[in-house]
């Protein structure tokens, strides 16, 4: 699988005349899918003119015909939901440590199941894979990062069986007092900490922080997302990694104790 | 006639007006009896009417659920109509409040689905469904004391 | 002149004569026959007094044995009596009306002149009543006191328990707050249980025996001023009236029926006799141990045959004493309790929001854990049965041996042992299934509901009981040791329901260890 | 010696009973209010300052004071040990004694109006714990914070006149109330949304009325209902409350709610000083019914309680597509499958003038420039082409079959009986002011065929099945 992201052997396959064979299958299919770089490309660019340029914009800088989408949240706070911009290189949702690029499996996840509370929709039913694949590399060309670096190995997840109890929730108190979590998130995980006004993102917006009583957070619910949170950061948000403050123990008390603000433990 | 005779005759005689005389004196206390009982199982009781208005069907937009205040009574209404279930816990009598599964009964942990079918507990019954019915001016009125079979939903106009 | 005076003294003289002997004068037309100061004396103030002459004239030193009787019979008495003076007290302010009744509580509580405490001692010694209607019960089932003509006594007996239970649960109505509301809405729904009967049957629109009662009860079909006036109609007339008559029968039926039992055997004091054994007559109306006679007015050589004559005292005073000694003490127990614990008050009745949990005074509360199996069975069947059974227990125990004897003997100590412990581990058994595992209906919610009226709990562990009490009988051979096995697990399965509905029923009827774990609404 | 133990039991039960008794009596006889009541008196006496006021205040008579108010068969005994409470010379003196504040006695005498009407708690009781109505005294109204007593106020007088005379935090609230529209969703003397419950009479429920499991501090309806205007679903987890104010304004808020009492006063205690009658202008009514949920009307929301948009109705792209007609339908009938509420007079009670004047206001910034027609009768519409192209172009937004979640509902009745043209004219153009972009050559560059395929197949949604 691979293989495919490999343009050499993309070419070496185009250049065979299995490329004839396979147009013909694919063309019994009703599927407009091959594999020749150019193909690959325009496909890329089909689905993305088709289904995300509207709020990705032409040139992937997010300020496609949709616009700011307005929410109004549960606690009565109205959010200005912004797509993502593309030209920057710069990705929340990473599995990779901060700075550093996604993984293609990232990519691929967000544009499978989509990001909840915020609009992006889930393609899981709607494209297949290599549509997904090719939309994902047409993404790519926005941003000049992705031709200069290469994505960091992802983070390691090894959930200790201890996450959620008590005294990991209590220790997790602690750190959250000490790393000044409560700061942005506020003192009872509402997000309405004594900061929380004044963090822009790096496109200059106003974002608040995350209200942890709310119990869904946008990456995932599962332990080992909030995890990831903790260890990669969100890049272009206000919340940064923790990997080098908090030592990897430190890291899953702060969870357990997130878990309790979600309501998922007592 | 022998003696034998008459006195059979006279004994008979005589028992057959002790047991008239009895019977009727009990028949009589027992009538006496059975009128005073239904004495006082009064012909009329002093309580709010059972049927009451419940407004107009704009006022139970599709997927809501109501409770009338001083009614035991919730409307629902869905894809399928209007519908009326007695909050009354078939039981004891106590009032249920509803839950994700359908409603709890408080005093003996009756258990009921959302259709008022029992599903735990100790309730005899399923929770009564009631005629909801609409009169000219299209307001609606539940009838508490009118219940109807259960799945019974209204659709009007 | 002189005559005059002569004539003014001796009237004047008259006079101050009557005036110095009113004391012993009143008190001779108040007693008939004077202050006794013999024996034939004391025997005729208690034959010729109104009040007294319901006791014999002599009474058997066996029946002022505290360790005997306990003092039990008496107490309950004594709460009754002390309950009627309270409650006409109370009447005094309260009025039965569903918008004055609370406050006239209330007022009866904050601003009337020891009223909490009339309150209370009329609330706690109604409900120490039950209490000690049983442990009666009891003292009579355990010395066999039902037997030898003292049958029909026992059925009395149980109507006043009946009686009891039913004037306690009127009085908690009356105020009208939560408590009252919920526990009519309960009560009159249990009356109304035949339902689940005709229901089954498919006549209960044409025969809808449990819905009348109900309606008869409450004047309405839900609680209200209706209801209110016929309870208190009971509570203050029907219910008192009928304890009145029921228990002036038992009394004179204690006396026809030859006294308090005592044992065949019983040393003498004083007789210089070990051991003193009157014929064996069992049953008859004239048994030959009765206590009266005009015989024993008469001093000196009696044409008795019976020793037993000789265990006795005068009533006057012994029997007196000792009355009025267990007066005082219930009533300064009574007010002692009352001083230090209130009558419950909620809040103002609310149709609209039943307590959670809705409890039963805690009296009915083995019933109410009954009645959350089933409501007819519960609330109707098994009491119904379990009162039958009761009933019965003279007719179907008619051994003559032991009579008057604490648990007739080593065995029966076993037996009643042994009936306890098992009793004790059934019920719980059930319990603990029950709370664990829930019953028919949680398992197969479509369940008919003949079969849980049929198969239950509460069913279960009377079968339980009357099969258990049928196998000791085998065992041993005695009606008598099935008797006391029955009524032992009688009583061990009342205390257990009622405790576990009183304290380890929460919110929703679930399995709580203790109220302080229940979660707040 | 039978005897002898029963007349040493006697003795002993008598000696207890007479204890008991004396005891009884003792406390009987001395309860908490007479402790009060002299010092009350002893305060007096040593404090007179002439021998006038110390002779009288030596005549004072201890015993329980009551006001009974006839006419509302109410039995206050505050005054028991609240004696100072209209006597100028305990104007410092500590609880209970203290002198009234403010000059409210004034005009409020105690005689008349006793204590509870406007303090609430229990006037029948003679302890502390039980006319303050604790926690646990089986008491469903406790004595009312002070924060907010003004909501007793509002039980005579109109508010025109609180504002102006010492009731300013309940006439606040009242406006609160009138402008953040609560009564979107809740009716209110038969008039109101029916998305929450009706508030009538709310201030003097049951306090086993309020689910009060999640309340801090003493589980009284104050609190309750404080701390569900400063986060509903802390309170009551499955609510769709919208929370709009916090703090000191939720007090406000709270204080105003208060006031919706089931019980009536008597006439003769009743003051209406400056009737005023209730604001019926446009934008009054806008704020009373509609601000809940559309707020300035401007903008689209995404609302995560309700799960959908709500439309930006006073946006001028809106109200050139839509005329007062249409306006009025929706207002009248409201939309089945959303929240919006059928306001006509027989449903929320929104008499037809009233009516008239929201869509007054709201449509009061419609340009006047009409929009470029759409004649969609000019194409022959393909609907299986206008459901591939809706499975690509639209479904991201109003969900696979047109049930709608950022975008709106497409089975709904209202769509389905919209004319095409208007439909169409909507995908060319799309919506300022919400996500829906414009579909036409001005936007993603769809060809008028492509838009009135779409337009023909979304009328065939109401078929479908969800």
């Amino acid at each position: 699988m691979e293989g495919f992201s490999d343009k050499r052997v993309v070419r070496n396959v185009a250049r065979t005349c299995l490329t004839f064979l396979l147009m013909i299958l694919m063309a019994a299919l009703n599927r407009t899918n091959a594999y020749s770089e150019d193909g690959d490309s325009a496909l890329g660019k089909k689905i993305y003119e088709e289904r995300c340029q509207i709020c990705h914009g032409t040139n992937g800088d997010g300020k496609g015909l949709v616009g700011i989408i307005k929410k109004s949240e549960k606690s009565g706070r109205v959010l200005d939901v912004r797509p993502r911009d593309f030209t920057t290189g710069v990705f929340r949702f990473r599995s990779t440590p901060t700075g550093c690029l996604p993984s293609e499996l990232d990519l691929m996840r967000l544009v499978d199941v989509g990001i909840t509370k915020s609009f992006m929709p889930p393609h899981k039913d709607e494209l297949s894979m290599d549509e997904k694949k090719a939309v994902v590399a047409y993404i790519k060309t926005f941003s000049e990062r992705w031709k200069d670096e290469e994505p960091c190995d992802p983070i390691a997840v090894n959930k200790p069986g201890w996450v959620g109890s008590r005294t990991s929730v209590e220790k997790g108190l602690k750190i959250y007092k000490d790393m000044k979590c409560w700061e942005c998130h506020g003192d009872d995980g509402k997000g309405k900490g004594p900061k929380s006004n004044e963090i822009k993102d790096d496109w200059g917006n106003a974002i608040p922080p995350f209200n942890f009583t709310t119990g869904a957070l946008k990456r995932g619910t599962t332990p080992e997302d909030v995890y990831i949170t903790f260890t990669a950061g969100l890049d272009g948000t206000g919340m940064p990694s923790y990997e080098d403050s908090l030592d990897e123990e430190n890291r899953w008390h702060l969870v357990s104790y997130t878990l309790k603000l979600m309501g998922a433990v007592k | 006639m022998s003696n034998g005779n008459r006195n059979e005759e006279g004994v008979s005689r005589r028992d057959f007006l002790g047991l008239a005389a009895f019977g009727a004196a009990i028949l009589a206390s027992l009538g006496a009896l059975a009128g005073s009982l239904r004495f006082v199982k009064s012909n009329v009781y002093s309580e709010e009417s059972k049927k009451f208005k419940i407004g107009k069907i704009e006022n139970f937009p599709i997927g809501t659920t109501r409770s009338i205040d001083g009614k035991s009574v919730f409307i629902f209404s869905d894809d399928n109509g209007l519908f009326a279930i007695s909050a009354v816990c078939t039981h004891l009598g106590c009032i249920v409040y509803p839950t994700e599964a359908g409603f709890q009964c408080p005093c003996h942990g009756s258990k009921y689905n959302q259709d008022g079918k029992v599903i735990g507990g100790p309730a005899p019954r399923p929770l009564e469904w009631f005629e909801i019915s609409q009169e000219v001016d299209g307001t609606l009125f539940v009838d508490a004391g009118k219940a109807v079979p259960n799945g019974t939903k209204y659709i009007f106009a | 002149m002189n005559d005059m005076n002569d004539i003014k003294q001796t009237g004047l003289a008259k006079y101050i004569e009557n005036l110095k002997s009113l004391k012993s004068s009143f008190a001779n037309s108040f007693l008939r026959s004077g202050i006794p100061t013999s024996d034939k004396s004391r025997t005729a103030v208690v034959v010729n007094n109104f009040f007294l002459h319901l006791h014999g004239a002599k009474t058997h030193i066996n029946t002022l044995r505290p360790s005997y009787t306990l003092g039990l019979g008496l107490i309950s008495f004594f709460l009754l009596v002390i309950v009627f003076i309270s409650g006409g007290f109370l009447m005094v302010y309260y009025s039965p009306s569903i918008g004055t009744a609370f406050n006239a509580v209330k007022d009866i509580n904050f601003v009337v002149f020891g009223g909490k405490l009339m309150r209370n001692v009329h609330k706690w010694s109604g409900e120490a009543m039950i209490i000690f209607v049983l442990l009666h019960m009891a003292r009579v089932v355990y010395t066999s006191s039902y037997k030898r003509g003292r049958e029909f006594n026992w059925v009395i007996g149980i109507m006043l328990l009946v009686l009891t239970f039913v004037i306690n649960l009127t009085g908690y109505m009356l105020p009208w707050d939560q408590l009252s509301y919920w526990a009519l809405v309960i009560v009159s729904n249990i009356a109304a249980a035949p339902k689940e009967l005709t229901d089954i049957f498919g006549i209960t629109q044409y025969f809808d025996i449990g819905g009348a009662t109900k309606e008869i009860l409450l004047g309405g079909t839900e609680p209200g001023q209706d209801s209110l006036t016929r309870v208190y109609l009971l509570h203050i007339i029907l219910l008192p009236l009928g304890i009145c008559i029921a228990l002036g029968v038992h009394f004179w039926r204690i006396r026809k029926d030859g006294g308090l039992s005592k044992p065949d055997t019983l040393v003498g004091k004083g007789s210089g006799v070990a051991s003193i054994s009157p014929p064996d007559k069992t049953g008859g109306i004239f048994p030959t141990h009765k206590t009266y006679g005009l015989m024993e007015l008469a001093r000196g050589r009696t044409p008795a045959v019976d020793n037993d004559v000789e265990n006795t005292v005068t009533s006057w005073p012994h029997l007196f004493i000792a009355e009025v000694a267990v007066f005082i003490l219930t009533l300064a127990g009574v007010i002692a309790y009352s001083y230090f614990i209130d009558a419950p008050l909620k809040e103002f009745a609310n149709p609209a929001i039943p307590e959670n949990p809705a409890k039963a005074p805690w009296y009915f509360l083995g019933l109410q854990e009954l009645v959350s199996y089933s409501a007819f069975m519960g609330g109707q069947g098994l009491p119904g049965l379990a009162i039958a059974g009761l009933l019965l227990i003279p007719y179907l125990d008619r051994e003559p041996e032991h009579f008057g004897i604490w648990f007739s003997n080593k065995q029966g100590k076993m037996v009643a042992l042994e009936s306890f412990v098992i009793g004790s581990i059934a019920v719980i058994g059930a319990l603990v299934f029950v709370v664990n595992f829930g019953w028919f209906r949680n398992w197969w919610p479509n369940i008919h509901q003949l079969w849980i009226i049929a198969i239950n709990p509460g069913n279960l562990l009377l079968g339980f009981v009357v099969a258990y009490s049928l196998y000791v009988i085998k065992r041993t051979g005695s009606t008598r040791m099935g008797a006391i096995s029955l009524f032992t697990m009688f009583l061990v399965s009342y205390v257990i329901l009622t405790y576990t509905g009183t304290v380890l029923r929460g919110p929703n009827w679930e399995f709580f260890w203790s109220s302080s774990q229940w979660p707040v609404h | 010696m039978q005897s002898r133990f029963y007349l040493s039991l006697l003795l002993i039960s008598s000696l207890v009973l007479l204890t008991f008794v004396a005891i009884a009596t003792y406390s009987a006889l001395t309860p908490e209010w007479k402790q009060y009541q002299t010092e009350y008196k002893d305060f007096l006496i040593k404090n007179a300052k002439d021998e006038a006021t110390r002779e009288r205040a030596e005549k004072i008579d201890i015993g329980i004071q009551q006001i009974y108010l006839t006419s509302m068969k109410k039995a206050d005994r505050c005054t028991s040990c609240h004696r100072g409470v209209e006597n100028p010379l305990m104007a410092n003196a500590e609880q209970p004694h203290r002198q009234h504040s403010g000059n409210y006695l004034e005009n409020h005498p105690v005689a008349k109006f006793g204590c509870t009407i406007c303090h609430r708690g229990q006037g029948q009781a003679m302890n502390l714990r039980e006319a303050h109505g604790e926690e646990h005294t089986h008491w469903d109204f406790p004595i009312m914070p002070i924060k907010y007593i003004q909501s007793s106020c509002a039980l005579c007088h109109d508010f025109e006149m609180l504002k102006h005379e010492g009731g300013g935090h309940v006439a606040k609230g009242e406006e609160f109330f009138r402008g953040k529209g609560c009564r979107g969703c809740h009716k209110l003397n038969g008039v109101g949304g029916d998305l929450g419950k009706a508030l009538d009479g709310i201030g003097s429920r049951a306090r086993a009325y309020f689910p009060m499991k999640h309340v801090v501090g003493d589980r009284t309806i104050y609190n309750w209902v404080k701390q569900h205007f400063d986060d509903p679903r802390q309170i009551v987890p499955e609510s769709e409350m919208r929370a709009f104010l916090t703090g000191e304004e939720s007090d406000l808020l709270t204080t105003y709610v208060l006031t919706f009492t089931s019980e009536q006063m008597p006439r003769n205690y009743m003051l209406i000083k400056n009737i005023v009658m209730p604001r019926t202008d446009g934008e009054s009514l806008y704020k009373m019914y509609c601000i809940a949920c559309h707020s300035d009307g401007k903008a689209s929301i995404y609302d995560e309680i309700l799960k959908r948009t709500i439309p930006a109705i006073m946006n001028p792209s809106f109200l050139k597509a839509i005329d007062d007609n249409y306006l009025k339908k929706i207002l009248k009938e409201g939309r089945q499958g959303t929240q919006m509420t059928a306001w006509k007079v027989d449903a929320a009670g929104l008499t037809e003038q009233e009516i008239d004047r929201i869509i007054e206001y709201i449509a009061k910034d419609r340009p006047a420039a009409k929009t470029e027609p759409f004649d969609v009768a000019k194409f022959k519409a393909d609907v299986k082409r206008g459901e591939e192209l809706f499975n690509i172009r639209c479904a991201l937004c109003h969900g696979k079959k047109g049930e709608g979640d950022l975008g709106l509902n497409l089975k709904n009745p209202v769509v389905q009986a919209a004319d095409p043209a208007f439909l169409a004219v909507t995908v060319r153009d799309g919506r300022a002011g919400t996500p829906m972009p414009p579909f036409g050559k001005d936007g993603v560059g769809l060809i008028e065929q492509d838009i009135a395929d779409i337009v023909s197949y979304v009328k065939t949604l109401s078929q479908k099945k969800l």
